[in-house]
């Protein structure tokens, strides 16, 4: 496995990368969706950059993921297409799933990515189906459940862990504690208040690692991933982390402190967080972040414009793929 | 009369029997909203869809419960505390999250009562928001009402309208059997005249919302004001249809609906839940058992299609039976087929 | 051709699909059984049921996995493993316990592939033993098929004897999309001449049991022998019964009914699901949709009281439709109903 | 709360009888079973009786509990008629439940008996709702949930846990060890090897007493209730005991090493350990136990041959009790 003091600029500036591309998606659709252009419910994943980047960049396409309601950060981490991603959020016949999953349920196989899920709690043991095949086929890959504070207390996501200990599969369980489940704050709603400390009760390691922090999440992971590979079962890592926006769009967040979000952006943004690191070690020359930034920019503008322009979906596409043959 | 809408109607029936029966408690994900949040704010929310609002600065923190996500817990809790003597009025957010609790609902709930011989009563209610076309795609846009309606042992409510549902969740919360009520999120800001005081609307009557004489129309939930619609714009050509809202499809008001396929000889069933084994099946397996020799020609169902439920609004709007699918249904029943 | 059970011919089916494909793995509580155990007997158990016997020696802990009790991680496994390329037979020890892991059937594995656009395939099959008869009580006997041909998505398998269950659990896990699997627990010992080698029986062909003029009778799973029953007493008095047996439910081969129907003009379904929103109403409805010209009388539906499933042996006799009321429905559907 | 120290002679007696008692009507039913004219599938509670008269002599009429397939003896220890119960097993109309429900059902709301479930970690959630009621009615009372290692990896219990502890309900849980669900060990299928640990994890206190030791059990009852009480909470206690049959009868425990049930007969065995600890200390004269002995066995001979000789239901009652009113 590598850790991030090993970490190449060309790797690095590409980690940088994929967190301004979810940065960057997540603040255009806040502002496209209050437009009313966008259908359905969305849930941004703005402020979480790091725990997707941070654990996916440890990962191949043969690595699997299984992700959330909370999910574009993480299908854009394992390498979704924006532009095919941007179609599906609005129900595109060229989206990622021909616009018939939307924003909960993009998906692509090819990627490892098995799926966002709106069912809190349903991934887990999705995932550790997918371990159960990877360690099948010699633990050369791995499988990782993402999971927010409010799916901890739901007994699928306990079932899974058991059960990734007991057949000790290479599963990792990436918890993102970001205080809240919709308008519930966890100091509330978990009742021992530590994630990571349930999951060792289940018989496996768990960190409680800075979710804000790119590198120590790549190096989290990347201890759980040489566990995984090495035949010694699963690893929880709990993020600490905060969303910038409601639960969903549309959320006026009275639960939060009024101005918590504004005091986070500076504090725990990971982005900021990620320059300040690599202008004090001179990893990564400054200004080629900046570039990225524009980069990512016009790029998710493309992605919103063409997305806009898209055909949707025919008559003919409600009726297929219900079954590959009935 | 006020017109409120249905949102606000069942709202005013928590309010009235919290306060008439301090049995009542309210228990689910952020029912209140706020617990453990950061502003002090303890009720950011009142419920996603605003149903529970208010209940918590008046009743407070012990009869309405935040928890965690938790839906197994949350039904086996208003289990455990309607067999220990309360009155629970429990909520699942999304009725598609029915799934994680089933066994709850139809294992335990369902069947307490029997398996113990008759000696314990389960006053729970279930509340869940259900339906498509809001976008929301294949997970939280099922309607489900079948699903339960096939379990013996529970009621399964499924009000069209502010007066019905105000009317039928306090029957349910009054009522001793353990009872599903089914709310389609996009009913919730339909309004209607509903009276301020407390009232029941009982269970296993149907309300006979249009009368004619051509055809029989059954519809559910936000099928009634597609069909209402369908109706009307028929009664222009002088087509006239009774219009059924069986208003809980377990009881079933079954004599109410033959009664007026025997007047019109044709029927035409409008339901938002999936095809097969659904409950468009179960009342045209009744009307045909119970009033064959009425029926002049088959019974005309206006279902989904087989498939799950898909996000984009293009083909969402093809998947739910609409004012137009209604409309042509009417027509094709005034048809009668050759004989085979 | 050897006389094998029911439950030997599915053993046979794991044993030569497991043989043939490195993907298929088996995975369940107790389906080796012994692990943990202080007797080092590592397979102490082959299913509950025995219908796993033999294959952990064969194939090893690998493909052959006991897992704790934990339903929803075990179907979710088997979803995952699917998506990842494996294809998984799951074994849910009885089908009551579909309330535990209801979410991973029926909002993921159904829906993956159409919500995904196409994109995945996930070819599980969930084995899971169901039916009443063996007085194991409201929550160990239900037959909740109809609850899942209810779900688009997926596919629902009911054999009635051993040769049919062999050649369509092969199907099932050589079958690209999911299927539910029942097996009911009181034909398990019921042998059927089967032959040793692979052979694949399609879903969506309903088998022609008995073929006769007066009428159709429809009936599933342990209907089917109790069905034959009654038919083979009715013969001697010269009525003579079409007996169709659909074996899978979802597909349901539609054709052969009404064919059969059109040609009798009188239907009696046999079905061991409860009666609201059950198969029963779910074939009456399609057949007095499609066949209504040549339907004489109405149809009669042969099911389960609305009731859970009572546990005292005198009660469960009366509730499992049996010869006796299947043989007095064929009598009831050879006379007419008055024209009303 | 009472600890055994303190308990006096009668309250001695009467446990060692609710023990005896629950061990009698065990072991008959595994002699009557075997002839054949008991219906259904049975799951014996022998070994185990220290755990459940242990909990129940904490508890009154107005505490609740909710029991599990295995619940012969907490039913027994919680004050059901054994002649009603014997009459529920053998499917009779006169039963607890009229017939309609079973071994795996006995219920006895008089008594706060919620129920027996067939269903592995149908109960725990039950419990928390009737401690949710106990909690709105003064905390005087308390809401029992009995489950064993296996069912602790059923995600609904950690549901119930969780939700105990959120909500600060009298709830205890007992996790009653015997290491095993159904042929397989919790050994294996248990992750962590700890089911303290994991209550613990959720936020709550919990013990690991020796369960074949009436004294322990009642001792660490009597904290837990204590604790309840006080409006602390909920609390786990795990017992660690053994089954002496198999997990329903019929089952030939070849998971099990050929004399291991032989052995814990003679060193785990409650009822011996009663008597050589109430010997020890002079607490109860031996004598006092042979008479309640022959009690017992009386007493469940009665009950047999009332059952066998008892009507089953008629026809009306598998109509009835469906609904209150429909
Ligand atoms: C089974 C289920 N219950 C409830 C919901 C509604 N819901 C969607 S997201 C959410 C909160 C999830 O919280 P968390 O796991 O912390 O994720 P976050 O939203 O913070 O990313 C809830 C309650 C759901 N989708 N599924
Ligand atoms: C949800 C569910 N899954 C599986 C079963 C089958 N089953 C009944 S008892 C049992 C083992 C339970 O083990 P444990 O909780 O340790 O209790 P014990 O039998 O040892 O008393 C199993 C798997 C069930 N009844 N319910
Ligand atoms: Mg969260
Ligand atoms: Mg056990």
């Amino acid at each position: 496995m590598t850790f991030s003091v090993n970490l190449s600029k060309e790797r690095l500036l590409r980690a940088y990368r994929q967190m301004k591309l979810i940065r960057e998606f997540e603040e255009r659709l806040h502002v496209e969706i209050a437009t009313g252009e966008i259908p359905g419910f969305t849930h941004l994943y703005a402020g979480q950059e790091a725990v997707a980047v941070g654990v996916c960049e440890q990962l191949s396409d043969s690595d699997y993921i299984v992700s959330t309601h909370r999910g574009h950060g993480h299908c854009i981490a394992k390498g979704c297409d924006v532009g095919g991603m941007m179609k599906e959020i609005y129900g595109r016949k060229d989206g990622l799933c021909h616009g018939k999953g939307g924003s909960m349920h993009i998906a692509d196989m090819t990627k490892g990515m098995l799926g966002a899920n709106a069912i809190v709690g349903g991934g887990p043991p999705i995932a550790v189906g997918a371990a159960i095949a990877c360690k099948l086929r010699g633990n050369r890959f791995v499988s990782v459940a993402f999971g927010g504070d409010g799916s901890a207390n739901q007994g699928t996501v306990f079932e899974a862990m058991n059960m990734a200990v007991v057949l000790r599969v290479p599963a990792i369980f990436i918890l993102e504690n970001n205080g809240y489940s919709e308008h519930t704050g966890a100091a509330y709603a978990v009742g021992s208040r530590d994630l990571a400390g349930r999951s060792r009760a289940f018989g496996m390691p768990a960190e409680c690692v800075d979710g804000a922090d790119f590198h120590a999440m790549y190096d989290a992971m990347g201890r759980a991933v040489a566990r995984a590979k090495n035949g010694e079962g699963p690893s929880t890592i709990e993020a600490k982390i905060t969303r910038y926006y409601g639960h969903f769009e549309g959320d006026p967040q009275n639960y939060r402190a009024k101005d918590e979000v504004a005091k986070l952006r500076v504090t725990m943004d990971c982005l900021k967080r990620f320059r300040a690191r690599t202008e004090a070690d001179r990893s990564v020359p400054q200004a080629e972040l900046d570039a990225i930034d524009q980069e990512a920019v016009a790029q998710i503008d493309a992605a919103v414009r063409e997305a806009k322009a898209a055909l949707p979906p025919v008559e003919a596409d409600l009726y297929s793929d219900v079954y590959i043959q009935y | 009369m006020p017109q409120i809408t249905m949102r606000d109607a069942l709202n005013q029936a928590l309010h009235q029997e919290m306060a008439r029966d301090e049995r009542v408690i309210v228990l689910g994900e952020d029912v209140s909203g706020g617990a453990g949040g950061t502003s002090g704010e303890r009720e950011a929310s009142g419920g996603i869809f605003g149903v529970t609002k208010g209940l918590l600065p008046k009743f407070g923190e012990d009869r309405v419960i935040d928890t965690p996500i938790s839906e197994s817990a949350i039904v086996g809790a208003a289990a455990g505390a309607a067999l220990a003597g309360l009155r629970p009025v429990a909520e699942i957010m999304f009725a598609d999250f029915v799934g994680v609790c089933m066994d709850q609902i139809y294992n335990q709930i369902a069947k307490f009562r029997y398996m113990f011989g008759g000696k314990s009563t389960c006053p729970v209610v279930i509340r869940m928001a259900m339906g498509a076309g809001m976008n929301m795609g294949p997970q939280h846009s099922q309607a489900i009402y079948s699903l339960l309606t096939a379990v013996p042992g529970l009621k399964v409510v499924v009000p069209s309208n502010a007066y019905d549902a105000k009317g039928l969740l306090i029957q349910a919360i009054r009522d001793d059997d353990p009872v599903i009520f089914f709310e389609h999120k996009a009913l919730y800001p339909r309004k209607g005249e509903v009276p301020e005081a407390a009232y029941t609307v009982p269970f296993g009557e149907a309300a006979l919302v249009r009368e004619g004489e051509h055809v029989t129309v059954v519809a559910i939930a936000r099928m009634v004001p597609f069909a209402e619609r369908a109706i009307d714009a028929l009664a222009k050509e002088g087509i006239t249809c009774d219009l059924i809202d069986p208003r809980t499809t377990s009881p079933l008001d079954e004599d109410t609906i033959i009664e007026s396929v025997q007047g019109t000889g044709r029927l035409v069933i409008v339901d938002e839940s999936p095809p097969r084994c659904g409950m468009a099946s179960d009342i045209a397996a009744i009307v045909g058992q119970k009033a064959f020799r009425s029926l002049k020609r088959s019974i005309i169902q206006v279902t989904p299609p087989h498939t799950p439920i898909p996000f984009a609004p293009a083909l969402e709007r093809l998947y739910v039976p609409g004012p137009p699918r209604i409309e042509a249904a009417i027509r094709q029943a005034l048809k009668d087929e050759d004989r085979a």
